[in-house]
């Protein structure tokens, strides 16, 4: 039973992993609509930015390189709004979800372009020792970054509820036109909420960085939100959380404990199930914004 | 008003709610073969959601409708209940834009069409006839409501007054035994109501279609309907010729308020 | 409308330019040859999720062939090399190998995937495939598979040597096989593979040696990409309570397990990785957890040795290197010099019998199949200590089958100076098994060498 | 003068329903025809038909697959390249195990594909849209691990299978310019299929899902039939393309070759050519099958200039660069720029 729970407790922080992957996605669809595929490619970007502040080319303080990744993402997030999807404001969600892809492949060239094709360890000093709780092992790595999620989720719940931009985002988000009648201009919401969304790619990247190395397969972090972003709802904050949650603990149990059965690495696929089966019941996520059809 | 031929369609006891909000509230009403009768009542009566109910598309929560003397199962899809013969256009338009206006119509005729996949793909011989065949009615249609001249445009370039005709076009396709219209005239000029009004007319006395049709404009209703029905808050409130309805006291209070109380 | 238009001329414009640059490198190439050549077409990833490993290969192999060239080619005969992007993505090897297919007379395939599907290609072409520790196991058989050279040693080789170490660490002298079942017997051996092919193609060697010798093994397979291990460590820690961890895992699924291993305190020291998850870039990422982590390899690493300082102070000396110099002496660079070798070796052997000029296909087969690398040969290539002597016949296509074995100081690879021989006559056997199966499938004819020169 | 529309006149509902209603788009696919029969056979290197080719085509008939699903149908799915492993490994292990002949293993490999596909369609009568294209990634991983462990399809623990040799009657299968045929003649049957359902009443039913789901039901579209055909027809392409680049380019069936970054590819070239369009299936595999091999044929003249490892990033850029380009100078696909092009030569230079 003991290790049951050991499982449930890491499969849930696995989880909140998950979700800080996730609320890029969420942030941009809700604000956007569009199904944002380069998230992985800039949690990349981010984390090589970041080493390259920290180890590569300058060796600034941790603060100072963070705040230069930041700065570096707020770039990116102008350059694809104005570029990219100024252009195409308008269009069918499809082509924007495109347009992105090649993002994907634009911010994977020249990040290993810039800072190269090495994995590269990123030590930030983030304590990686194991407690034992009642017989359950925790990482206090898991923790610290269960505590950033949290941070971040109320940052981002404050900005949106008290803060004039995230009121601002939140009536784009509701309807584009009638927030442009109201006189918030579209591109400069979009463009806070890109910047919003590479702050949280820096997090995301830094988090699985520092676990993974500073690699190309950090881009890969995107396919383990996909299914959190279906089960939550791909326009909701708390349903990316929850999801997380759920896929985190539900993977990492069902490999465990039903994957020796089936000859095991159903760890890929089972959130998908567990996905199809909340759908069922709820074809639009746990909390995402319900579509109704009038006729 | 007792001499009446059976109904071809009578819904009895319709009941429907929406989260609490009671959308229709026990309304019964029955439909004759041949008539051009109209559903009308202020917004938010019912109107639409009473379509969505005799076509099949919201399931009613109590109550059964009946089509040509069958009682209809409670979860009919309804794709079966337009096999049955009910067709309609809607309030908000629904063409498929993707498609040319002959593409929209030829929609229309689907449930007519057989051929199955593999002659579809080979297209030769016999798909090809059927595909003929049903492109001749539908150049019918399209001569009875002049869209000649628009059948190869994409339905997302036509203006508004077109596309509710290419609508009612495709629900003619589909030669149905009734034809429920949502609005066909909303948001048009003078003209174009006219233009409507006529191929409606027409369609019901010429073709000798079965239509309920739903209209605010009430000069073109009492103009063309044969009978009326009254929905407010989900209740119908009055049932009659023209002449009645005008004269109804209860009607002229849903419309202009408690006057006097 | 006329700005779509100049949009549209515009990406026209681009894409006849591109065609243009084509023509104009071929041109460009067709120019530069003088003397005679042996032309030599690189398979490289340098982009995508295992960059690492292609870049360091292909970089080797590159700067030990201008190495040659620099000291006046192989008598005479300079290499000519190209290199072609697969990005591991097995239409594009197959792509690039068509490329290269007329001129080139062995090929590299550096991806499992890209090796299975050129095995019955270059058969039909008469182009030798080299796949250095990598693609199918039960190519050693040059009978069923001629034109397969999986050099020096395969998987399956691998993994009995490192059932062998394993019982050595335990205590088993090394020598005694008679005894070795007494050092195994219960222990556990969690295999940990990466959930594609190239994961389980381990699977049935491990398998039949767990009944043998009476260890327990059990599979955790790790879907790909495999950025979270976290369940399988927690099963194989807590609840099968593994003694010997196998990581067999590709890319950033190598670097995963350390963590999670510090951080369930799982010692580092018994876990004991695939040669492709020995490499620098696969433990850097895990920073200190990664300190202790045994790994095999075919091959020495860092730079102490003299072929490597020959390719310093020569290539890299006049700037001519292909990769960044502080991965020179890597593991992935070390691999594709040891590459170099054998082919330059294999060259060197054909010119004997063939002359002085560059080769077909069929003469390098025939000159694998007899290349005879012996421990003065490798002391006069200055690699002593770095390779093993290798001595092919036309029945054995591994060559040498001995396995390094290395640890992380947490600062760089040591060779732990053992080397194991794997269980030559078991895996032998399953090698026949598998390639006679092989033949029986796709009507190969097996070759009888004992009528061949 | 280049393009003329007015001045032919038709007599028939026949011909004004014809694939081709303009003399002139006749005479331009009688040309294509010709070219793609006799010219390329004769002319084209070896090395451009096996590599540049075939793949083209394989790509272009799993496109089209997509597009069916996808563009006509509106049902996106994102996990298309396992219906192309399972193709594949279908027809290797009917043509190869159980000796059927070559047709009709692959065929059947189709027909094994749309069952599966057909299986892994089913969310599609619940799920929509986006929530729809990221549940049928399921396919995607379900597939893959199938494949992987189920040691009787793949054959033993090498996860592949070598392609057979290949014969129809006895004739061998074993030149580029045969497997050229092979692959060009089910390409040219298979589309010509697909054109004629997608512009018949099946592809109007789908047009009609596609556009407004609820008004295609209530004029008496079966919904549930329909998506479900579209997502057999379509899977049903996935398998005859995988089985042909299996047999006729790659020669080994590999899971690996059909991860989810071909799905991504896949999709891409539906979008990228245009959605809902025939042509567009073309334009899109030949951007995305073609193109980075042209990009990494001309880096190459930089090889001496430029590191090899920038050089191979600049291609992922220059790549990612023109999908960008594309889509801000025509979100609808190639096809449409296509037409826009037609357009412009309509009695140019008075274009109406």
């Amino acid at each position: 039973m003991t290790f049951f729970f050991e499982v449930l407790v890491n499969g849930l922080m696995t989880g909140i992993m998950y979700s800080l992957v996730g609320l890029g996605f969420a942030l941009i669809f809700k604000a956007s609509d569009v199904f944002n595929m380069a998230q992985g490619a800039m949690s990349l970007f981010a984390s090589l930015a970041l080493y390259g502040f920290l180890e590569q080319y300058m060796h600034l303080p941790l603060w100072l390189a963070l705040l230069c990744t930041v700065a570096v993402m707020t770039i990116w997030a102008y350059a694809i709004v104005f570029v990219v999807l100024k252009p195409l404001v308008n269009r069918p969600p499809l082509m924007l979800f495109m347009a992105t892809f090649g993002v994907t492949y634009l911010m994977e060239g020249i990040g290993q372009s810039i800072y190269g094709t090495q994995a590269k360890g990123l030590n930030l000093g983030i304590p990686d020792n194991t407690y034992e709780v009642a017989g359950i092992f925790i990482s206090s790595f898991d923790l610290f970054f269960t505590a950033v999620a949290a941070v971040l989720v109320v940052g981002l719940v404050w900005f949106f509820q008290k803060t004039r931009n995230g009121r601002a985002l939140r009536a784009v988000s509701d309807d584009h036109e009638a927030a442009l009648c109201v006189g918030i201009p579209l591109l400069k919401a979009w463009t806070i909420t890109w910047i919003v969304a590479g702050v949280v790619a820096t997090v995301a990247g830094v988090a699985w960085g520092t676990r993974l190395g500073v690699q190309y397969s950090l881009s890969f972090i995107a396919l383990k939100a996909l299914p959190v972003l279906i089960i939550g709802g791909i326009d909701s904050i708390t349903g990316v959380i929850i999801a997380g949650l759920i896929v985190g603990a539900g993977e990492n149990l069902g490999e465990v404990f039903i994957g020796p059965y089936v000859g095991g690495g159903i760890q890929t696929f089972f959130p998908y199930l567990l996905a199809l089966l909340v759908l069922y019941f709820k074809p639009y996520g746990l909390f995402g914004k319900e579509i109704i059809e009038r006729v | 008003m007792n001499e009446k031929p059976e109904p071809l369609l009578r819904a009895e006891d319709i009941h429907i709610s929406f989260g609490g909000l009671k959308a229709l509230d026990g309304v019964s009403l029955e439909i004759y073969p041949g008539e051009l009768m109209a559903i009308i009542g202020p917004n938010g009566a019912g109107k639409t959601t009473m379509l969505n109910i005799l076509n099949g598309f919201y399931k009613p929560d109590k109550g059964r409708i009946i089509f040509e003397g069958k009682e209809r199962p409670r979860h009919m899809k309804p794709n079966h209940v337009a096999a049955q013969g009910i067709a309609r256009t809607f309030q908000n338009l629904a063409l498929f834009t993707g498609m040319s206006v002959l593409g929209n119509i030829m929609i229309g005729r689907t449930m007519m069409m057989h051929s199955n996949l593999f002659s579809q793909a080979l297209y030769w011989r016999f798909s090809q006839k059927e595909e003929i065949e049903h492109r001749e009615a539908v150049e019918k249609i399209i001569d009875f409501l002049q869209i000649e001249n628009i059948r190869k445009t994409p339905a997302s370039m036509l203006p508004y007054g077109l596309r509710k005709r290419v609508e009612l076009a495709r629900a003619l396709a589909s030669e149905p035994k009734l034809l429920l219209l949502d609005e066909p005239m909303a948001g048009m000029n003078l003209e174009e109501k006219e233009d409507i009004a006529r191929f409606v007319l027409d369609a019901n006395e010429e073709l000798g279609y079965t239509i309920a049709l739903i209209e605010h404009d009430m000069g073109v209703v009492m103009d063309i309907c044969d009978r009326i029905v009254v929905l407010d808050f989900g209740k119908k409130i009055a049932e009659g010729t023209p002449e009645e309805i005008k004269a109804n006291p209860e009607v002229i209070r849903a419309y202009l308020g408690t006057a006097g109380g | 409308m006329g700005r779509k238009l100049m949009y549209t001329f515009f990406a026209l414009v681009l894409t006849l330019s591109l065609v243009a640059f084509t023509g104009q490198a071929q041109a460009a190439k067709e120019k530069k040859k003088e003397g005679p050549t042996q032309f030599v077409g690189i398979l490289a990833y340098r982009t995508g999720p295992f960059a690492a490993g292609g870049s360091g290969f292909s970089s080797g192999m590159e700067d030990y062939m201008e190495l040659i060239n620099m000291e006046g080619g192989i008598n005479g005969v300079k290499y000519v090399f190209e290199e072609c992007e697969t990005a591991y993505n097995t239409a594009r090897g197959v792509e690039c190998y068509n490329r290269f297919k007329d001129k080139m007379i062995f090929v590299h395939p550096l991806s499992t995937g890209i090796t299975y599907a050129l095995i019955p290609k270059a058969t039909k072409d008469h182009i030798v495939v080299i796949s250095s520790g990598y693609g199918r196991a039960d190519a050693s058989d040059g009978r069923v598979f001629p034109w397969v050279f999986p050099l020096p040693t395969n998987y399956w080789s691998q993994n009995t040597a490192k059932i062998k170490w394993i019982a050595k660490q335990e205590g088993w002298d090394g020598k005694d096989m008679s005894t070795i079942g007494k050092y195994l017997k219960g222990l556990k051996i969690a295999n940990l593979h990466i959930d594609v092919p190239y994961g389980q193609e381990t699977k049935p060697i491990l398998n039949a040696m767990a009944k043998k010798f009476g260890f327990k093994v059990r599979h955790f397979p790790v879907p790909w990409p495999g950025i979270d291990q976290k369940a399988q460590w927690m099963d194989i820690v807590r609840r099968f309570k593994a003694d010997w961890v196998i990581n067999r895992n590709w890319g950033v699924s190598c670097t995963v397990p350390l963590k999670e291993a510090a951080r369930l305190g799982f010692p580092r020291n018994r876990i004991l990785g695939v040669w492709w998850c020995g490499s620098e870039e696969d433990v850097l990422p895990a920073g200190p957890a990664a300190k202790g982590y045994y790994s095999t390899n075919w091959h020495g690493v860092g730079r102490n040795f003299p072929v490597i300082q020959r390719i310093i102070d020569k290539v890299y000396g006049k700037m001519k290197g292909h990769i960044s110099f502080t991965r020179v002496g890597s593991v992935y660079y070390n691999r594709g010099v040891y590459a170099g070798i054998i082919n330059t070796e294999a060259i060197r052997t054909a010119q004997k019998k063939f002359g002085n000029r560059p080769l077909t296909g069929d003469e390098f087969r025939w000159a694998m199949e007899h290349l005879n690398i012996t421990a003065e040969r490798i002391k006069e290539l200055g690699a002593e200590g770095f390779m093993q002597p290798l001595k092919f016949s036309c029945a054995d296509h591994e060559g040498g089958g001995k396995v390094f074995f290395q640890q992380w100081d947490g600062q760089k690879w040591v060779m732990t100076g053992e080397t194991m021989e794997p269980m030559k006559d078991f895996v032998r056997k399953m090698i026949e098994k598998s390639a006679e199966k092989y033949a029986k499938e796709q009507g190969i004819k097996i070759r009888d060498c004992s009528k061949v020169d | 003068m280049f393009y003329r529309e007015c001045g032919n006149f038709k007599d028939s509902y026949a011909s004004d329903m014809a694939i081709f209603p303009i003399p002139l788009d006749r005479w331009g696919f009688t040309v294509m025809l010709f070219l793609a029969f006799v010219v390329i056979p004769l002319f084209a290197s070896e090395y451009l038909i096996t590599n540049i080719i075939i793949p083209f085509y394989c790509f272009a008939l799993s496109a089209f697959g997509l597009n069916i699903l996808a563009g006509y149908a509106g049902q996106i799915s994102i996990g298309h390249a396992a219906f192309m492993a399972v193709g594949a490994y279908s027809s290797f292990i009917l043509y190869g195990r159980y000796g059927i002949p070559l047709i009709p293993s692959i065929l059947g490999a189709g027909v094994v594909t749309a069952a599966v596909g057909t299986f892994f369609g089913l969310p599609s009568l619940r799920i929509k849209g986006f929530y729809l294209a990221i549940a049928t990634l399921a396919s995607q991983f379900i597939i893959e691990w199938v494949i992987v462990h189920v040691e009787w399809i793949s054959g033993g623990v090498f996860g592949t299978i070598q392609a057979p040799e290949m014969y129809i009657f006895g004739w061998p299968i074993n030149t580029a310019v045969r497997k050229y045929f092979l692959a060009l003649c089910m390409m040219v049957v298979f589309m010509t299929f697909g054109k004629n359902l997608v512009r018949g009443q099946m592809g109007r039913n789908w047009m009609a899902i596609r556009d407004i789901d609820y008004a295609a039901e209530i004029i008496g579209v079966n919904l549930y039939r329909d998506k479900l055909i579209a997502f057999a027809v379509s899977t049903f392409y996935a398998g005859i393309a995988g089985a042909l680049l299996c047999f006729c380019y790659v020669g080994a069936a590999n899971i690996e070759e059909f991860n989810v970054m071909t799905s991504f590819a896949l999709m891409g070239m539906i979008i990228i050519g245009g959605l809902g369009t025939v042509l567009g299936s073309f334009f899109g595999a030949g951007f995305f099958v073609t193109l980075p091999i042209l990009i990494n044929h001309s880096l190459a003249a930089f090889m001496d200039v430029v590191p090899s490892d920038i050089l191979s990033n600049i291609e992922a850029i220059i790549f990612g660069g023109l999908i960008v380009l594309f889509l801000i100078v025509e979100p609808y696909g190639m096809a449409r720029l296509w037409h826009t092009i037609k357009d412009k030569l309509r009695l140019w230079p008075f274009p109406y």
